[in-house]
């Protein structure tokens, strides 16, 4: 007990930076489910395609670590466009061949799961087995950079050197806590008008309410639920450079965990919720570590997922309800 | 050939309260959605509920279903309150009911549909199940009998294997009423039964609604169409605004100022007796 | 459709279908509806043989179905072992319409009742620890089951899934239950020797006796992996069994009611909390029993054994196969649990075209591989009907 | 379905009709190779047993190309005798594993298996191998708990735990003089078993302890207890790719005590994952550095493309010692068996010979060190 209260701050911060994280992939899944009422089960290999991009340019760059800033600003926003290129890509690839077929026959939900299931196996695999697909085309060596042992960790080169801002409560927090927290924050914002004001905000919302309704008012479905994948593909992106800036590393099957974990953080949060979504993140975060410092970190994920069973006895919705079509967004 | 809408109805039977509501408030945050409504429905009678939309006339079902417990007032079925009850245990008591909009098994056949409905009162357990017990037995047969009375009763004995959602619109109302029945209910609520029905299928409706109260049920009916509520109900309750504005024989509710002022200005169903 | 094809004579058509007993539920495999119209002894003799051939397939070892790179027998036994499980799942989601994602949780509890009380804590009889590490399971189901059952559908799919998580991981960091080390020396079923039985051998299209490999009916051993699957094939057959009896009756008809509209199901005195929770009882019920099976086969388990990923596979058997359908989920199981066996020369691209594959199905054949009954059963109402109608010409 | 029935059963028909006129012979005939005549080299092979697919398939390949590469090397230089290489890949999982050790053990040509690569496995597979009497030689599996089970099969090349452990202890006792350790594993039977041995011979020097997941990517709140404890040493039990991540999530957030982990580790992979911060780190493993097997290193990268990696050169040693039997003529399992429990000779990575209980002799605990983004040798742990 002594020890959570002594490192508080720290473990407050670091909770924080990894619940950002989660609530960011959790948009993805929150969108969907918003929508769809699918369980977006792929959406995890959305996010590890975007990390697998931000990677990539880094190589490709080449920037050495302690560049002048501007140098290291460029390449981190390059690498950023990246993953929420490949991600929003990725993300509408999976609507694509995942979902538009089942979603026009009305299938059974759970059909939709396995294909996403499905379709989170292969992306995963596609991944760890790039060596191999490259080699199909000769290109093994001209790529080695990129697909260098493609099942282990890979790691992102990342320009900008971690730095001491300043000190609270004996924990110096760090120029990457400071990024994270406040990009994902800004972002949910950002989105949250998205969904308020614009057109295409509006339309999700309402398909979210009332698809039939929608329909009847001349908003396109289908357009709307392409819009609602890239939206969630982009946020994944985004994520993944974050994800990357704190935790170094990445992996073909890095996306399976983080995904259940993200996805907890979004039924925490009241699933369909945009705001819930950051809320079950933070919530989710903070839990494992202060859960990890009180009776040690093999419990963390135990502590996690009896919380969540907690709060949904309690409140069913989750903690703010679930509202993608309510005027609260 | 059933009677003509506008028939003589037969005189109220004045059988003992089958079901009392007694100073029924139910309110929904800020919008009170019933407000100190009484009334009963007497044994083996027919009594219409009606009143303009959102005058809370399904909320009237939901609360002697059990779907809403009442903020204050009482439900009293045969006397006895029907107090914090389960919905189950509600029907199981006597009360079954139809919905407005069609909700069957669409994927269980007809005859699954029915008994389904008859097995309210059955008692087969895991047990009984897995060793095909005489009690098993006994409930699966008396369970078929039933539902195939039932349904013969209501004309669908044809349709019996079909699955529900491949039935008509017709069918699938009367089938929903079977399904009701099968409870053997003292009470049969009906909501709406006649919505989305032709001239000539509210007349076979309401021949058919007469003959269920024969069976000696009690019906209670809510119903927009003013034709068939005047035609077949014994009395008839009028809300509005969750109010009871008027309760009495069809013919002294045609002539309630307070009924007809309620009704003023809002369209009539197109058999327009008011 | 049937429209159309009213029998003249409703009375007695009716009269007469009630004559015929139960025959609600129409919940027959295509195979078995061809059969349906061959004489009886026929059939019986039929469907004898094939219980006979799928006793045999561990001996036969048939070259196309035999999987050329691993035991045959301990193949036989994986994929019982995940109909099993797929059975016991189907109750849960094809009959209750309950998502549950962490169903590996009571494969784990049995599992691990049978090595923790039979080998690390407690040396007890197998015959004692079957039915013990069944009764756990099932209570597990209840107490898990009690409070979340109220939560809505799609939560109780995380809900669940968390609560496989905290199994595994509670088997992980505990010291009592073996950690990570696992467990060694779990019971096996006590061994009856009666008669050996050969092999068989095949060259091409023909078949030899093989003498030298031979099964001992009934050792439980160490290597020879044909009684397990005996085992494991005969308790599918006493669940099948079961399954059908709940199917046909109220119990199966209320989950079914349950599954199509929670609040008619109730207000049609259907008790559904109850129902749902039965169902999820039922299947944690076999779950467990798998598991335990599992367990006293391999020996020793350790909670690597209980990944979250066994818990999807056995949904993606049952929703692959058609929720819903006993024998549907029965293919599933196969599909999942034998195809990687029967095709691991794709080695390192298994996973993939796994992923694949489950794409493509659930794409083009959304309904599954046999659909439940609904389907099939418009045909099935034809036929009868037009027996029907015969017979009240006849009368 | 109703195909499988309408072939089937002529099929069968046929089947048994076959097997009244031409059982025995047929028997007799099939199974001639079964006995084995001494010194003939046909159609006999070894098998390698782990992962090669699945999550812990890099260490099952690093292993597989060490038996691929002596097989190679014998079969070039023996003409005459051609040994085949049976892979059975496990996926490092035990259910699996079953029916490969059973298949295993009904395939006459396969006479010695390198393997089985993980603890979990052999719990598994272990017994299967015993009643088959097919010799294994493990190159990775170190749970000491496996000698002890009576197979009388089993063998392993490398230390186990109970020798490994205590080795890295007075690594840090003696050679870093650290005062206060903290002590991390990954709740595998792997790094938790070796986590507790220098749990229990540093004793009061351990600060703290913590337990992570395989799997796990954010040790945050680990990191926070280990700089509340003001460790100056961590050891980690667990594998290369855990440990990449907590050594590079430390030194991000400024803990600088020494990383001190053991064999699972020794892998680029660790150094790919971890960059710079991966310098300085300790790994200690029963095995001899690189420098005195320069031969085998060389032929491993030309074969293989890469540098030999974490238990490569314990099976090629393992698989040399059954190769060097089979050229002795011991072809089949039972001489096999005992020319493995008789061998004494000299590998690439110790003197090899086997004792009792199957454990390798001699086992000699060396530390390495990470120089320049290379894994170096140091010095040679002596323990007792």
């Amino acid at each position: 007990m002594s020890f959570l209260i002594n490192n508080f701050v720290e473990l407050t911060v670091t909770g924080l930076v990894l619940g950002a994280v989660y609530g960011l992939v959790a948009l993805g899944y929150t969108l969907v489910y918003g929508v769809l009422q699918l369980i977006n089960f792929a959406h995890s290999e959305v996010w590890m395609f975007g990390s697998f991009a931000a990677v990539w340019v880094t190589v490709a760059v080449g920037v050495a670590p302690g560049s002048a800033l501007p140098v290291v600003i460029g390449v981190l926003l390059l690498a950023l466009l990246a993953a929420m290129t490949v991600s929003g890509g990725v993300a509408l690839l999976l609507e694509r061949v995942a979902y538009r077929r089942l979603i026009r026959l009305d299938a059974p939900k759970l059909v939709a799961l396995i294909s996403a299931i499905g379709a989170s196996f292969a992306l995963a695999e596609i991944m760890g087995l790039r060596d191999r697909i490259v080699g199909w085309f000769g290109l093994r060596d001209d790529l080695d950079p990129y697909v260098r042992s493609a099942r282990d960790n890979t790691r992102f080169r990342n320009p900008l050197e971690t730095e001491g801002l300043f000190t609270v409560g004996g924990y110096t927090v760090t120029n990457v806590d400071v990024i994270i927290i406040v990009s994902a924050v800004v972002m949910m914002i950002a989105l949250d008008q998205f969904i308020r004001r614009t057109r295409t905000g509006k339309g999700i919302r309402a398909v979210a309410q009332d698809s039939e309704a929608a329909a009847l008012m001349g908003v396109n479905r289908n357009r709307i639920i392409r819009a609602t994948f890239l939206v969630g593909g982009i946020m994944a992106g985004a994520a993944a450079l974050l994800y990357l800036m704190r935790f170094g590393v990445t992996r073909w099957n890095a996306g399976f965990l983080l995904g259940v974990k993200a996805f907890t953080a979004a039924v925490l949060g009241g699933i369909g919720n945009v705001r819930g979504a950051l809320l079950g993140g933070f919530v989710l975060g903070l839990a494992e570590n202060y859960g990890s410092a009180l009776i040690g970190s093999e419990w963390r994920d135990v502590v996690a997922f009896l919380l969540l069973v907690v709060i949904l006895l309690f409140r069913p919705t989750g903690l703010l309800g679930e509202s993608l079509g309510r005027a609260r967004a | 050939m059933p009677e003509a809408p506008l028939a003589e109805q037969s005189a109220p039977r004045t059988g003992a309260a089958l079901l009392e509501l007694d100073d029924v408030s139910i309110q929904f945050g800020g919008l009170k959605a019933l407000d100190g409504v009484s009334f009963a429905v007497r044994e083996g009678e027919i009594l219409g509920l009606i009143g303009p939309n959102g005058a809370g006339k399904t909320t009237c079902f939901n609360v002697m279903t059990g779907v809403y417990q009442p903020t204050s007032g009482q439900v009293r079925f045969a006397g006895e309150p029907l107090g914090r009850r389960k919905r189950f245990a509600i029907t199981r008591l006597g009360i079954a009911r139809t919905f407005q909009n069609i909700r069957l098994f669409g994927n269980m056949t007809a005859l699954e549909n029915v008994l389904v409905g008859a097995d309210a009162h059955h008692r087969t357990n895991v047990i009984d199940a897995l060793v095909r017990s005489p009690r098993h037995r006994r409930e699966e047969r008396e369970g078929e009998e039933t539902a195939r009375e039932v349904m013969r009763f209501l004309g669908l004995e044809r349709r019996a294997d079909e699955l529900a959602r491949n039935l008509s619109y017709g069918e699938q109302r009367r089938l929903e009423i079977a399904r009701a029945m099968a409870t053997k209910p003292r009470l049969l609520c009906l909501d709406e039964p006649a919505a989305g029905f032709n001239p000539a299928e509210k007349a076979q409706l309401m021949d058919l609604i007469r003959r269920i109260r024969d069976r000696g049920l009690t019906v209670l009916l809510i119903e927009h169409d003013m034709g068939l509520v005047m035609g077949v109900s014994d009395r008839v309750a009028v809300l509005e605004f969750g109010r009871k504005i008027a309760e009495g024989v069809p013919a002294e509710i045609r002539n309630d100022p307070a009924v007809i002022a309620a009704y003023l200005g809002t369209e009539v169903d197109e058999e327009g007796d008011l | 459709m049937t429209s159309g094809k009213a029998s003249p004579d409703t009375e007695s058509g009716s009269a007469r279908s009630m004559a015929w007993g139960p025959r609600l539920g129409w919940d027959r495999g295509a195979l078995a509806r061809r059969v349906s119209g061959l004489p009886k002894p026929v059939k019986w003799a039929l469907i004898g043989l094939l219980v006979v051939l799928l006793y045999a397939l561990p001996l036969l070892e048939i070259p196309i179905i035999s999987t050329p790179d691993t035991d045959f027998g301990a193949v036989l036994f994986t994929v019982a072992s995940y109909v099993l499980v797929a059975l016991g799942l189907n109750i849960v989601l094809g009959y209750a319409g309950l998502l549950d994602l962490g169903y590996v949780g009571f494969y784990a509890i049995g599992a691990y009742t049978v090595a923790v009380l039979g080998s690390l804590q407690a040396q007890w009889s197998w015959w004692l620890l079957i039915p013990l590490a069944v009764l756990f399971t099932t209570i597990s189901g209840v107490l898990l089951g009690a409070p979340t059952l109220r939560v809505r559908g799609d939560y109780l799919a995380i809900v669940t899934l968390g609560f496989g998580e905290i199994i595994r991981l509670t088997a992980l960091n505990t010291e009592w239950l073996g950690a990570a080390k696992g467990i060694t020396g779990v019971p096996r079923p006590p061994s009856v020797e009666l008669f050996e039985l050969p092999h068989l051998q095949w060259e091409g299209a023909t078949a030899f006796l093989d003498l030298d490999d031979k099964t001992t009916f009934l050792f439980f051993g160490v290597a020879d992996q044909a009684p397990y699957y005996w085992l494991a094939l005969t308790v599918i057959f006493v669940i099948l069994g079961a399954d059908r009896m709940l199917r046909l009756s109220r119990i199966g008809r209320a989950w079914e009611a349950t599954r199509e509209d929670e609040d008619a199901a109730e207000l049609m005195g259907v008790p559904t909390f109850k129902f749902k929770l039965l169902a999820f009882a039922s299947g944690a019920f076999i779950g467990g029993l798998s598991g335990a099976l599992f367990a006293s086969r391999q020996g020793f388990i350790n909670p690597e054994s209980f990944q979250l990923l066994l818990s999807i596979l056995f949904v993606a058997a049952v929703v692959v196969g058609g929720a819903g359908n006993r024998w549907g989920v029965i293919l599933g199981a196969i599909v999942v649990a034998y195809l990687p066996e029967r095709f691991r020369g794709f080695e390192e691209w298994r996973l993939l075209v796994f992923g694949a594959a489950l794409l493509v199905l659930a794409n083009f054949r959304p309904q599954g591989l046999i659909p439940p009954r609904r389907t099939r059963r418009a045909q099935a109402v034809d036929e009868q009907l037009e027996a029907l109608e015969e017979g009240a010409d006849r009368a | 379905m109703r195909f499988s029935v309408k072939t089937g059963v002529p099929l069968l028909a046929a089947a048994l009709a076959l097997t009244a006129c031409g059982g025995t012979t047929g028997g007799d005939d099939d199974n001639a190779s079964g006995g084995g005549d001494a010194g003939s080299c046909e159609d006999i092979a070894i098998g390698y047993f782990g992962a090669l697919t699945g999550a812990a398939a890099n260490l099952g390949i690093n292993i597989r190309n060490g038996v691929q590469l002596a097989v190679d090397q014998f079969n070039e230089e023996n003409a005459d005798c051609q040994v085949g290489l049976e892979e059975y890949d496990s996926a490092g999982d035990p259910n699996q594993a079953t029916g490969l050790a059973t298949q295993a053990i009904g395939d006459d040509s396969v006479i010695g298996i390198v393997g089985p690569a993980f603890s979990g496995e052999s719990d598994t597979a272990g017994p299967i191998f015993a009643e088959g009497g097919l010799p294994t030689i493990s190159a990775s599996a170190t749970n000491p708990a496996l000698s002890t089970n009576g197979w009388d099969t089993f063998h392993r090349i490398l230390g186990n735990d109970d020798s490994q452990g205590p080795a890295a202890a007075t690594y840090i006792s003696d050679v870093l003089q650290a005062p206060s350790v903290f002590v991390v594993d990954d709740a595998s039977a792997y790094g938790a078993g070796l986590a507790e041995i220098v749990n229990e011979s540093l004793a009061d020097a351990v600060v703290g302890e913590d337990t992570i997941q395989t799997g796990q990517t954010d040790f945050s709140a680990t990191i926070t207890a280990i700089r509340d404890s003001g460790a100056e040493a961590v050891f980690f039990g667990g594998y290369y790719a855990e440990a990449g991540l907590l050594v590079q999530q430390m030194r991000g957030a400024g803990v600088d005590a020494t990383f001190v982990v053991a064999d699972g580790v020794k892998d680029p992979g660790f150094i790919e994952a971890a960059g710079d911060a991966a310098e300085g780190t300790i790994i200690t493993c029963p095995c001899l550095p690189p420098e005195e097997q320069q031969e085998f290193f060389t032929a491993f990268e030309e074969a293989f493309g890469s540098a030999p990696a974490t238990y490569s050169a314990e099976a090629y040693d393992a698989a040399n010692v059954m190769l060097e039997g089979i050229k002795e003529g011991n072809t089949d399992r039972e001489s096999l068996l005992e020319w493995i429990n008789d061998y004494s000779g000299e590998g690439i990575t110790k003197q090899v010979s086997f004792d009792e209980s199957g454990e390798v002799e001699n086992i000699s605990v060396w530390a390495y060190k990470v120089e320049n983004g290379e894994i170096v040798a140091d010095q040679e742990i002596e323990t007792d």
